[in-house]
């Protein structure tokens, strides 16, 4: 089916493709990953189109025009966005995937050459794709806040979804006993694309980035599908890749929050946040931007700490003057970054690196924790849940056990934030209430820029 | 093919596991892009011209993998010329 | 083919660059008792019995590879039962 | 071919050896790996007895229980003879390949169905197959010196070695292109197995490890190419693990001993111990045992660098009661481990582990050299090349550039060994010249029993 120059450059485009991902593995070689990646697509495009079955070749020109005026806009999105732009993108390969298996099926329908495992192959990539597809769009709205993100939940909503998934599989395995059965393909096509809403509706906004992990899994595994469909050894071997890249990630994400995959899926988190208001009346004491920058002269060694706040106020270039200034007076400034800080793995990294902070001043968490105690000042930038020492010691509490930064170890604390309310998890942070706390309140973009002004300004430099 | 899945899978999982957490944002942009590989059945369905709808089928395919390919790719490289490792002590 | 053999390949390196220095000895010994899978070719040679000469050639391979395969894994299991932990401090 | 159960099985069988390597990758999880590699193997066994080919099952019965008798035996050699049996084996998987090729080869002629790539790959496979019988069984010579060590070399030695093998490719790709000539065959095996022998008569016996490994890859590839013969991908995958251990140990070796495989091959290392005599004379202190006994009950911190030496004299035990009689005492003791300490990778490892010495108390090179500085005194037991500083300085050593525990830094050196006569590199070590090190002469399990009776005895414990 596939001649010989064709199956060689797949060979080689297999090799790229892993050796893409092996060079993502250091900052220092990571564009070659991106450059071996390029190379490998690229190869296996050229070696598709030298196929010769190939006929025409307009329309594909075509699409790919309109595809890659489609694509070079969706990369200049802020990178506040790129979850939504991920989502998006497995929207459009679950589409992909689907598109190619439905119009298989069609064909080999046509022309009778449907068989078993052909059929049950084109039944796991359309459900999966369509899935992908209208799962990967809710995702995406509800990150852009188009959809709401507040999980929406009706009575025996696990049980409609499970059943709903049970009759589409059902169909599939129906179908696959007797290919030529027309009614049943639209079942499926319709009870995957209607799965795909049901799934995430009961999905809060904030636990959309562990399910976007998961969707890239299931658009991996559509592409494996597709390869057993057309039996081609690249399409199954980028998407076992991609599958495995999906679920690494996604049980990353959950182990870091201390959660299982059931309860991401079926927990419907984020939902009870008003149950979370305080009972007590506890004071925190609350500080300046000149306070702060104040403490911050006096310091030797600073650990930042920075969360979602930090990219909600896109604060990371006055986090990097700060940093400027703090070493230029010779303070011992780090970066203390937790696995699910903010609402992506990898997140602060990212926006630290657009600020163009170094990447060996930022540690992981468990490299800066033993450190902490002895730590002058701990500037927390809007992160929360993940310095809530309430994960070390109060068993009732929803992120119990969720590895944290111990931020409550370091001398002093200073916490930049808007107000008292609470983060992702909805609870209160003791944090904020001990004695060795100062409260900066504000935007944090607004309060670093008011502290680098008093350093600036005070220390008589810039 | 089993075969080739099962190692792929093994490939896939320890690639993975060594990209440092650093990278966890450009690997995500750099795996959708990977994925969107599924041009290659786009590519060959809407080349065939078996009729006129899978033709329009595999062309929708296909721009919708380009556009993964493309802005994939280029947002990858985007974030990963950010990364920079501290300069020479001044 | 080729195909399995590249991505075998890949999976072969990470996995052995892995393994700690402290286990090169057992690991030379375990990869020695792995490659004696070339007794699945001898034993298909030697049940054909296609002829009596290559039914010997085959006997021979399997008894061979059998050898590699006992004395590879004896060995391997009696080295690795020697590596322990630190007991705990008395 | 081969129907469903047995490709299964086969699929199972290699996830098993690819498990069974990765668990190897620690001591904790090692003698798993070993029983998914017994299962892996089992499971393949099993699949291919399944086969319907196979009509005759009285002799491959025979053939097993051969094997396994003569296999058990072999599993018993003492631990210093491990190369040995490593090249052995080696030498009968060498074997094995090259027979089934044969066989195969005599098989389709007679039915006329050899193809040009069928073909091809069973020339592969005999040649690499029957090139490592023999030099693995004249490795395993070396090792056991039955073959003299020392390198074999004879004028042009290269140009004919190159020459011969020139010759058994130039035929082995003849016949790929015409498969049905009948002295091919028998040219390539002949020439295939001269070779074996003649590639390893001017390697010096201390270089074996090294070949042996290079050998190991051999082994794996032809393996590799048996799978493409038989067209069984459990064949391709094990043999490709194999192929790429090997030679990824071969290249840790030569690295670590700054050479390059060219080098080992063709250097005839090994060859002119005798020119390295001393020249000028220097005088080095040497100690008796108490000395040494009354020196380390003084220290705090012990690091003791074993090498060759202690394999050769057993000495591990001996190390092992030292190790005890020193913590006891409260003083710290740690080994540190040089990659290629000994005569193979790992060789000082399971001595030690042999010895009951807890793994966590072995450092690798890197990570003890910082601590040397700190350290009261190293305890070099049978090492010496790659304790000689001369690897840092001296560019004219052979052994230049070869990095090296870094025991010349200890505020005291203790070295034990039976003369002043230079280690495998054959070259002198300024290291027992230097005023902080004291000599302790005598074979090494005989200088540490008296060290350890004088501590005993001193101490009144025991
Ligand atoms: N990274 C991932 O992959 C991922 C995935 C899924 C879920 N999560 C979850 O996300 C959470 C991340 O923790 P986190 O500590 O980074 O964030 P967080 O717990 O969500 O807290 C963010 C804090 O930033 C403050 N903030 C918001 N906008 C701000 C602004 N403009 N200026 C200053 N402060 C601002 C908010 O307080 P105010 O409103 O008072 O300002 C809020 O308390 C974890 O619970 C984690 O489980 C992460
Ligand atoms: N590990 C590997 O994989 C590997 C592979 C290939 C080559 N090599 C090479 O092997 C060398 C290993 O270095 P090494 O420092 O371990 O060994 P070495 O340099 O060969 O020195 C061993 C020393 O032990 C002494 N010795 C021998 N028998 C003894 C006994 N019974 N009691 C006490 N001492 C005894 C010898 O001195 P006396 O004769 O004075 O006693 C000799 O100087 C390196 O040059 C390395 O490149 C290693």
């Amino acid at each position: 089916m596939i001649h010989g120059v064709t199956q060689l450059t797949y060979l080689a485009a297999a090799a790229l493709f892993i050796l893409s991902l092996r060079w993502l593995s250091h900052p220092k070689t990571a564009r070659r990953g991106v450059a071996a990646g390029v190379g490998g697509m690229s190869l296996a495009i050229v070696g598709t189109l030298l196929a010769p079955e190939i006929v025409n070749y307009s329309w594909i020109a075509i699409a790919a025009i309109v595809g890659t005026l489609i694509g070079i806009p969706l990369s200049w999105v802020p990178l506040t966005a790129v979850p939504q732009r991920t989502a998006l993108s497995h929207a459009f390969g679950g589409l992909a995937a689907g598109l190619v298996g439905t119009a298989k099926y069609m064909i080999w329908f046509q022309h009778g050459e449907l068989t078993r495992f052909r059929t049950g192959a084109i039944v796991l990539e359309i459900i999966l794709g369509y899935l992908t597809f209208t799962g990967s769009l809710m995702a995406a709205g509800k990150l852009q806040e188009i959809v709401p993100t507040r999980p929406i939940t009706y009575p025996n909503q696990n049980l409609v979804n499970l059943t709903l998934l049970a009759i589409a599989v059902g169909t599939g395995v129906y179908l696959t006993f007797h290919p030529y059965t027309a009614w049943a393909f639209p079942v499926i096509v319709f009870l995957s694309l209607l799965f795909g809403v049901l799934l995430i509706l009961p999905i809060g906004g904030a636990d959309m980035p562990t399910v976007i992990s998961l969707l890239n899994s299931y658009a991996g595994l559509s592409a494996v599908a597709m390869g057993f469909v057309l039996e081609n050894k690249l399409l199954i071997t980028a998407g076992a890749l991609d599958g495995s890249s999906g679920l690494i990630l996604s049980i990353i994400m959950c182990r870091a929050m201390n959660r299982s995959f059931t309860n991401v899926l079926f927990g419907a988190f984020g939902q009870v946040q008003a149950s979370a208001a305080a009972v007590e009346v506890k004071t925190a004491k609350s500080g300046t931007p000149q306070d702060v920058a104040e403490l911050l002269t006096t310091a030797d060694r600073v650990v930042v700490v920075p969360g979602y706040g930090m990219a909600v106020a896109q604060a990371q270039h006055k986090v990097r003057e700060l940093y400027d200034q703090l070493t230029k007076r010779g303070i011992d400034v780090k970066f203390a970054i937790h696995p699910v800080a903010g609402r992506m793995p990898g997140h602060m990294n990212v926006l630290l690196a657009e600020a163009e902070i170094p990447y060996d001043a930022l540690l992981e968490m468990d490299d800066i924790n033993p450190d902490l105690p002895q730590t002058d000042v701990a500037l927390v930038v809007g992160a929360n849940d993940v310095v809530n020492p309430a994960a070390r010691h109060d068993k009732s509490s929803p992120i119990f056990g969720m590895p944290i930064i111990d931020v409550d170890k370091a001398k002093t604390i200073v916490a930049i934030k808007r107000s008292m309310n609470p983060g992702f998890a909805g609870i209160d942070n003791e944090l904020y209430y001990l004695d060795q706390t100062m409260m900066a309140f504000g935007d944090a973009k607004q309060v670093l820029g008011d502290v680098v002004k008093s350093l600036t300004g005070e220390g008589g430099t810039h | 093919m089993l075969f080739v899945f099962m190692l792929a899978t093994f490939v896939g999982f320890q690639v993975i596991q060594n990209v440092s957490r650093l990278l966890h944002t450009p690997l995500m942009s750099l795996t959708n892009a990977i994925s969107a590989i599924a041009i290659v059945g786009a590519v060959l369905i809407a080349g065939e011209q078996e009729s006129t709808m899978t033709t329009v089928l595999g062309a929708v395919a296909v721009a919708a993998s380009m556009t993964n390919i493309v802005s994939g790719f280029l947002i990858t490289d985007r974030m990963l010329k950010m990364f920079r490792e501290r300069e020479p002590k001044r």
